[in-house]
């Protein structure tokens, strides 16, 4: 594969773990926080960690939209489907994520509830089309990397005139939650997680360009490089974070040039300002309530807004409580200090989002790393 | 997050759309976010959006820099591996 | 393939819970369509139960149920694939085969020249591994209590003396073969999936490994272990019988043979072709010394053209099943989670 | 029976895809639900297929698949009934049987408490009979796709030496035994059916014949026919092998047993006990010698209690059951057309 | 069982064909019509021809309300069922008659069709209390003693105020149907078919007692014994049958005393007449438009008349036009004389509703007869 | 037509319901149509409604009708065998 094999080869990992090795000073630390969950799932999934000098940590981030989704949206997902009886769409990745009790959309699926995976806004919208006397409601997730397809969707409905199609939208925007992080009690005064750079996301890059990460490398003083998502990439961007820390600059680099121009992809920005504005405040899970993080439907295209179209109550949800999500998601916590990983919580008997999203930190320890015999020996944590 | 693919345009279909190949893999997108596509150029995949062109120039020049990564390193162990 | 259904479905073509009802209707769709197309001399006795030639040894008996979706697939049907799926259990056993049952159970209104298609394809997929179709049943359930057809065949077989093939012989140090490239099946089959519709050359590798396995135990009647890793693909049967045999295993990604298609496809759909079936596939321990000659002897098959040397058994205690990337990392290679659902993220 | 099921229904205490997904769930649930309750040292090995001990003689295969509702019964469940189904149709060949398969077919959302009982069920059903399940498969199906649980069994035997039991041997002259009651297995069930409900102390005669048979066979080892009268019925069965072996059959209807709860139960409903399905009866061509030696013997078995000579094969060419009714009149026996439904008219 | 062992005793059978080999003149020719299917069913079932002298014939007559139901009433009910959505429950009787182009019931619902088979009209209540979010409709079909049922499921729909609950009334009325065959030219002018008698209804005069006869067994001059199901009861009316006429007389005699009075149930005829009324013409198989031969929903109940309620298409109609069944529901020919009897047409494959019914002629002539082996070899009438 | 059976009524239960009893069987009908029932009596069952009541002293005198409909020619057989 074109632009894929090539950023796996042996080789080069070879090359630039020598120059990490080199460049990275043995008397300090250098804790980076990988943003989005495609570079931790590349770090596990390829077994980076193991090419990377002792003193080279990776902090999980909160890149990963399944992880974040607070509850209550999901809920309401499950609720629009179960006392509505729409047809609700959604992507594979949100089907197995617990709700409240453990509630699942494929749990809600087993109980009778008509849920459909399917793979692309378009296939939502057949749907749509093939069963006219029946609502059909697209649950949508994502970053700014989703975002476009949900509104090239919602636009293509009005110009066919599809009523019976609409948008439970959940789209929620990376820059806002980085820069929420940074400013948090415990990174920029309790000094409890050291940042000392950004692995800024590439796949949202690619629409939004580099430039929205400008603000706050500039305001928190803290190197950010734009790094694609095959091992390479991780490693490579790694260097140049290390060398930026070195020299103690803190500006946005950008590894992904490939794909990653400053401005990002104004066709697409332009027809998601066209149909989504700013909601004012969305709950993150372990952020909490953002300002200005997530997007809503524009009143303009309210006929395709599921919110408005299928009333939801007000209902109490739950997540496990000793779960250390909202914790792992801020890279305040890793997956192996929650009580519940690998004894209680495995992907087959997910707790936490985080354990059920292959992006999720809990999940690549489990799977890729050397913790699944936890249960039966005391802690012990080998590198993976 | 946000997986995505690059994968050549093997065919420019009406409605924005359009056949990209991954592989022998063939598969139907959508070009609606993209402009200017011809055949033969690539685009990141993702989500059956076409959501960027991948750039040729840069990807060859990312991959020297990476080449260059260990070079110093790998001169110092040659020296010191020729010096014992 | 196109076939003109038998006058059984003269009236509407789709089979009718009538069908299933025990009278003459049953009796006719069992003549007019089983028994026309698996005919052999067991079948053909007519009895509900069949009636084998005395034969003696230790027996292998297995037992599968398929319920693929969809039907049809590049590179087969659900009625090749349930000759295929059982010939290879009772073959991973080291035996050779006797003869298979099937157990159809048809869903109200499917409809019949489908249901011909697909028993045409199993009696040549039998007639074509040598093995006759022995008995059968036939079960009708209302529309909306199947989903077009299932069918549960069983095998029978018998074991060689002197070969001694279980999960309690793996052992540290043996190596670790697997006769061609992986996920070839459940691309294939993923490739026809409403919503994900790709187009490939891929095709399922669904084949009957037996006459593989007859030339593996000529050559090393000393093989340890053999497993097809079907669902759940070569990382389940890996992990299955590194906890069953309380061992764990290394291997090399970059010796595990994968198309590129399946290694496409796996990227546009987020799935790791570790986790992807195989219908034609094996898995194979035996002791190092044994492995090249074991090697070239399935490359020499058909079916082994691909073999290769993927890794070696460990006393990991923690019975991990752990590989070298691509890139020389370690990773581990874990159970499939849930169900394999294509992801965005 | 109050069954509280292993911890592996712990969130939600219903089957998922999951657990048929091939990965850690699905080897969870075969080992804590099935490999728990069917425990026999075959199935122990823990192998995709099962070794059975040498063994020599003539092997008797049989399949069959259930899909029956309710799947609770008065007298049984699907998992017992499917023990006996194939142990009967083993046993009709004349056959000693040796183990049985079982493929589970669950549909996603269906209690594990419920299937917990149904294995259980079909443990104590085996091991009654001495016959042990050697091995098995689970597949899910998608809610909608299925109906909570179907079954297909595969059950195997070794023919003892001189037995020659064929519908071949069927001719004109031998007596027609009955080994019991009519009816009462499709009246147990249809006492349950949605909008039929009524109540009846009538208990499905679901029982593995294979002690009777032998019994049988060793007083009269000439034994010409044997067969299960299920589907269909009496009238099914026998026509059938009219069919088949090309001869008539000439019944009298006052020597068939029939409970009167069983014909209460018709009458209501508008059947013919003749078509209703048994799942403990069978029904023995013989000669006319052996009859009333082999009637004492069945008599003396506690499942053939109520045994009767209920006619004998006639020469008709045209291969018609006919019997001659209650009131002294002749009428023909036919098979069953189309479902069993209860009609009003 | 009482009340039914007892009328099928053997002993008591050879009495009655004694009495009635004694009776019968063996210079003439009885030619009896059993009007109801449920004689013809005791008839074949029970062998009762053979204990009949050659010249007592039985000709069947009309009474099966599942053969004499025109093929268009079906046509609508399947068009009601896959149009309309509803939930369609009938008895099970109605399941395999086939409609145009051989559609029935079970056909339709093998193609998604929510057709639901029930015992009693108390069940098609209950699945509409069940299901109030669809509709439920109750595909009526049935003589006099099928329609009080109806009518009671109606007054107790009102009561409960069930709105999603109609019947789709094909109640017909069996006395008209005995007088239309009386005055067709064929019995009357031509004499094709010669009828002596009639086995008169019982479970219909259970309801309507046995009075309504009078009227034609005068105008007609042929005598009417109501006579019981049982095939004692049967064999003694034919005994009666054969009396009166050997008497030349011409009355309405009541075999079946234990059950039917000269009046009938008279609460049950008053519910009747409170919900139904007559139709001015109804079409019978076989018999053609037959004026006030049927019932229709009153005004009063239209809120629960399926026909009111669903529109219903102008439909082309057709049965298979070699189909011998509405000349044998008139008596003119026999199951015999129709070619696809046996050979195109089966109880497995009906052509007509005679080959389905349990009650047709054809299918007790197929059932319960010697007819085969007809398809093999040349036509060869055995006695039954 | 119209299969109707006698049954025995054995209970009779509010809103117009009745439990009754063919042989072991039980089962619950309506008794909307029929007046003055009494456990004990039996009915004519039919859709799960009694339609009628069954007078036992009818059928004992239908019963009476049949065995002597055959009386004489029995009686002529009996002397034609006795005179041979
Ligand atoms: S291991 Fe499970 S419970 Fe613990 S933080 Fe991760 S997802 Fe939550
Ligand atoms: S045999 Fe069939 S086609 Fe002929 S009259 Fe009877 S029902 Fe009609
Ligand atoms: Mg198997
Ligand atoms: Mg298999
Ligand atoms: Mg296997
Ligand atoms: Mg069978
Ligand atoms: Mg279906
Ligand atoms: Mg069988
Ligand atoms: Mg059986
Ligand atoms: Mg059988
Ligand atoms: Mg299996
Ligand atoms: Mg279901």
């Amino acid at each position: 594969m074109k632009y894929a094999d090539e950023f796996r080869d042996r080789d080069l990992a070879k090359s630039i773990a020598l120059g990490i090795r080199q460049e990275a000073h043995p008397g300090r630390t250098y804790n980076l926080m990988e943003f989005c969950g495609g570079h931790t799932h590349a770090i596990f999934r390829y077994g980076v960690k193991d090419l990377m000098p002792e003193n080279v940590r990776f902090v999980h981030g909160p890149g990963c939209p399944v992880c974040v989704l607070p509850v209550r949206r999901l809920d309401d997902a499950v609720e629009i489907a179960e006392r509505h009886g729409v047809i609700l769409c959604t992507y594979g990745d949100m089907m197995r994520v617990p709700g409240t009790k453990q509630r699942s959309l494929i749990r809600a699926k087993a109980d009778g509830a008509d849920i459909r995976m399917v793979y692309s806004t378009m296939d939502a919208l057949k749907i749509a089309r093939d069963n006219p006397g029946r609502q059909v409601v697209f649950f949508a997730i994502g970053f700014e990397t989703t975002t476009p397809p949900t509104a090239v969707a919602i636009k293509q409905a009005r110009k066919e005139g599809l009523s019976n199609f609409s948008v439970f939208c959940n789209h929620v925007l990376t820059p806002s939650a980085i820069g929420h992080i940074l400013a948090s009690p415990e990174v920029r005064d309790l000094g409890t997680v050291r940042i000392d750079g950004f692995l800024g996301p590439s796949h949202v890059s690619s629409v939004i360009g580099s430039e929205p990460y400008e603000f706050f490398a500039e305001e928190f003083g803290k190197p950010v490089v734009i790094a694609g998502f095959e091992p390479l990439d991780v490693m490579q961007s790694t260097l140049m974070l290390i060398r930026q820390i070195n020299e103690g600059r803190h500006h946005v680099e950008n590894e992904y040039t490939r794909v990653v121009t400053r401005e990002g992809n104004l066709k697409a920005q332009d027809l998601v300002s066209k149909v989504f504005e700013l909601r004012q405040s969305f709950e993150w899970r372990g952020l909490g309530k953002v300002p200005y993080s997530a997007l809503k439907i524009r009143k303009d295209f309210a006929e395709f807004d599921a919110e408005k179209r299928f009333e939801v109550s007000e209902k109490v949800s739950r997540e496990v409580k000793s779960c250390e999500c909202p914790a792992i998601l801020r890279g305040v916590k890793k997956p192996t200090d929650c009580k519940l990983f690998g004894t209680v919580c495995t992907p087959d008997n997910p707790m936490g989002s985080c354990m059920v999203s292959s992006e999720g930190a809990c999940a690549a320890y489990w799977t890729y790393g050397r913790y699944r015999d936890k249960a039966r020996s005391p802690r012990r944590e080998v590198a993976a | 997050m946000c997986l995505a693919i690059p994968a050549k345009v093997t065919e420019l279909l009406d409605d924005a759309m359009a056949i990209v190949a991954l592989e022998g893999i063939k598969k139907k997108i959508s070009t609606a976010l993209v402009e200017d596509l011809s055949v033969g150029d690539y685009v990141l995949v993702h989500v059956g959006y076409a959501l960027h062109k991948v750039s040729p120039e840069e990807a060859s020049r990312t991959l020297s820099l990476m080449a260059e990564a260990g070079v110093l390193q790998e001169e110092l162990e040659e020296i010191a591996e020729t010096s014992k | 393939m196109n076939v003109a259904p038998s006058d059984l479905g003269r009236r509407t073509g789709t089979v009718d819970m009538v069908h299933g009802g025990g009278g003459r209707a049953m009796t006719e769709l069992i003549r007019d369509l089983f028994q026309r197309h698996l005919s052999n001399p067991i079948l053909d006795q007519g009895h509900d139960a069949a009636l084998l030639e005395a034969s003696s040894g230790r027996l292998v008996v297995s037992t599968d149920g398929h319920v693929i979706s969809p039907l049809f697939f590049p590179g087969g049907d659900i009625g090749s694939l349930s000759v295929h799926g059982t010939l290879n259990d009772v073959a991973m056993a080291g035996a050779r085969p006797l003869c298979l049952t099937a157990g159809f159970i048809l869903e109200e209104g499917f409809p019949l020249a489908d249901l011909e298609r697909i028993v045409m394809s199993m009696a040549a997929a039998a007639s074509e591994a040598g093995v006759p179709v022995a008995t059968g049943d036939t079960k009708v359930v209302e529309k909306g209590k199947g989903d077009g057809v299932f069918i549960t065949t069983t095998g029978l077989g018998v074991v060689p003396d002197g070969v001694e093939i279980s999960v309690t012989r793996a052992k540290p140090g043996q190596a670790i073969l697997l006769s061609g490239s992986i996920g070839d099946h459940g691309v294939a089959i993923l490739s026809k999936r409403e919503n994900l519709e790709f187009e490939t050359e891929i095709v399922s590798d669904s084949n009957a490994l037996h006459t593989l396995v007859a030339d593996m135990i000529e050559a090393v009647p000393d093989i340890a272990v053999l497993r097809d890793p079907t669902r759940g693909g070569l990382a389940a049967t890996l992990n299955e019988l590194a906890r069953a045999a309380g061992v764990g295993m290394h291997l090399d990604e970059s010796a595990i043979p994968v198309k590129g298609d399946v290694a496409a496809a796996c990227e546009l759909l987020g799935l790791d072709p570790l986790h992807v079936a195989n219908e034609g596939k094996l898995v194979c321990l035996c002791e190092q010394a044994d492995a090249d000659r074991l090697l070239s002897v399935m490359r020499a098959h058909p079916l082994g053209r691909d073999a290769a040397i993927i890794g070696r058994v460990t006393d990991d205690e923690a019975r991990l099943v752990e590989m070298e990337t691509e890139i020389g990392g370690l990773r581990v290679v874990d159970w499939l989670s849930g169900e394999q659902l294509p992801r965005i993220c």
